[in-house]
């Protein structure tokens, strides 16, 4: 069962790890704003909640367990709203989508 | 005020939380990490979260800036006072174990408490007055 | 509680001085005032993340309220009342900035002399702090040495300052009030 | 296994640093910001567990908290360009 667990949990790290560093060359290299966003979501959502999952299965059934849910599921709900206000707002202030068409 | 519909029911779930963590920051500071000036930040961040989503109006009428000014002038009349307690029973001014003669430790663990809801209620008092009297006004432009 | 540090857990704190450092350039060539506030949030983070690892993580909370939180609104409620843009710079700062470095260099070469990190004879290690971590032991049923050295050991530090919160507070209140109602009368009188 | 995740957020903490500095619109700056929040989160989360204080874990909680209310602050900012109760913009 323990080896489940740790087996569990490693890959929950190494998955997470490596969906944030994904999300980061997003960020980075994807071409205009909107797409973007679509990296920082990667790291903010599946990043994050993966690493706090594994974690807290590292930790077992403890106040540090409560503690990393509940930071999970702040940030599960703040970072995608923080995201719709971001995107919404750059659509009003006119700020126009990629398309092919744009050479970038 | 603000139109972001999903915001605005966010925001309205999440101050309540960002109080409530503020209070426990403020009672958990002789255990963890924080204490009242922490609280009082966190305290004053959660109010400013919802004058910016809700209006500065709404805020103002959840907060009055009165009640922010007095709770500053409050917290400071209260560490000061437990100061003075500690002079009416005997001991020096911020003399904390003389609060309890027969229990020292007790006495100590009072004054901190008292003293550090004192901070608390100024740095939060202070910092909402400050965020109103700022965001009220507009630059000429 | 009582580990020493080893580099083993130390080598964290390299990448995020030279993050922090890359941040502090950034914001210094930013002319757009309203990036260089964003920027300075993330040199927030930047340097509460560093306080926490060095073992302090009441500043580290207050730097991440205040810091991240709090500076950010007040920086951009002042920016509502200025510019967007820094003006460029009239002519070149040579002279500031050779006595920005030569004091750098001086500070650098003071640190030399200093104990190294976590050094259990260093000065600061011998005398006050073990005498306030057994009396908080002896004396109070608290946990965290830091708040019973802020508010009970050094109370009336504490006072103080509170009371400059307090003073400052009202200090900007008057200020802004103050000038919006002057603003207010001169209108009138205008109409 | 720790080191593996805190090497990750570290890159993707400067990866964020690097579009943060380079723009070229705010609002890519203020998703940098966002992110580079999420990241301090997760990085003092690894360090908290890894040296066994779930005290830092108040900081990572307070950390969120605080980078959610600076983005809707700069937000609400950029929206307006001042905090005061005026209409907001007609949209466009």
């Amino acid at each position: 069962m323990e080896t489940v667990i740790a087996v569990l949990s490693w890959f929950c790290l190494v998955t997470g790890s490596a969906f944030a560093i994904i999300g980061g060359i997003g960020l980075l290299r994807l071409p205009d704003f909107y797409t973007r966003m679509h990296g920082g979501g990667i790291t903010d959502t599946l990043g994050a909640g993966l690493i706090m999952v594994g974690l807290s299965l590292q930790a077992g059934l403890s106040l540090i367990t409560v503690k990393l849910l509940l930071i999970l599921v702040f940030s599960l709900v703040a970072s995608p709203t923080a995201g719709y206000a971001l995107a919404k707002s750059a659509r009003t202030h006119g700020l126009e989508p990629w398309k092919r068409e744009d050479d970038r | 005020m603000t139109r972001l519909t999903i915001l605005r029911v966010v925001s309205k779930w999440m101050v309540p939380f960002i109080l409530l963590f503020a209070l426990y920051v403020q009672a958990h500071g002789d255990l963890g990490p924080g204490g009242g000036f922490q609280a009082g930040v966190i305290f004053a961040a959660g109010i400013i979260l919802y004058s910016l989503v809700f209006g500065l109006e709404a805020g103002r009428r959840v907060f009055p800036p009165r009640v922010a000014e007095s709770l500053a002038a409050l917290g400071i009349l209260l560490y000061a006072g437990t100061g003075w307690a500690g002079l009416l029973v005997g001991g020096w001014y911020l003399d904390f174990p003389a609060l309890n003669p027969h229990h020292p430790s007790h006495g100590q663990h009072w004054g901190i408490f008292a003293v550090e809801l004192g901070v608390g209620l100024a740095v939060a008092g202070v910092m909402t007055s400050v965020f109103f009297a700022f965001a009220g006004r507009k630059g000429a432009s | 509680m009582s580990r020493l540090p080893t580099l083993g857990d130390q080598w964290v704190v390299i990448p995020l001085l030279v993050l922090l450092v890359c941040t502090a350039i950034t914001i210094i060539r930013m002319r757009s005032l309203m990036a260089a506030v964003l920027l300075t949030g993330i040199y927030s983070f930047l340097s509460a993340s560093w306080m926490l690892l060095l073992d302090a993580p009441d500043v580290a909370f207050t730097e991440a309220a205040v810091g991240a939180g709090l500076s950010t609104v007040l920086m951009l409620a002042t920016l509502a009342l200025t510019s967007r843009d820094a003006k460029p710079p009239v002519r070149r700062p040579w002279g500031p900035l050779f006595v920005v470095v030569v004091t750098g260099a001086a500070l650098v070469y003071g640190t030399l002399d200093m104990p190294h990190y976590g050094d259990p004879d260093a000065p600061a290690q011998r005398y006050p702090s073990p005498s306030y971590v057994e009396r908080t032991a002896a004396e109070t049923e608290i946990r965290n040495v830091v708040t019973v050295v802020l508010a009970s050991y050094r109370g009336y530090d504490t006072l103080g300052e509170t009371t400059v919160i307090f003073t400052a507070g009202i200090g900007v209140l008057l200020l802004l009030r103050g000038r919006a109602r002057r603003m207010g009368t001169r209108e009138r009188e205008k109409s | 296994m720790f080191a593996v995740t805190m090497v990750a957020v570290l890159v993707t903490m400067g990866l964020a640093l690097t579009r943060a500095a380079l723009g070229p619109t705010l609002f890519d700056r203020i998703l940098a910001l966002n992110m580079f929040g999420t990241k301090t989160v997760l990085l003092i989360a690894v360090v908290g567990f890894l040296t066994g204080r779930p005290d830092f874990l108040d900081l990572a909680l307070l950390y969120a908290l605080m980078n959610f209310i600076g983005t809707i602050t700069v937000l609400r900012f950029l929206r307006f360009g001042h905090f005061t109760d005026e209409p907001e913009p007609e949209e466009p």
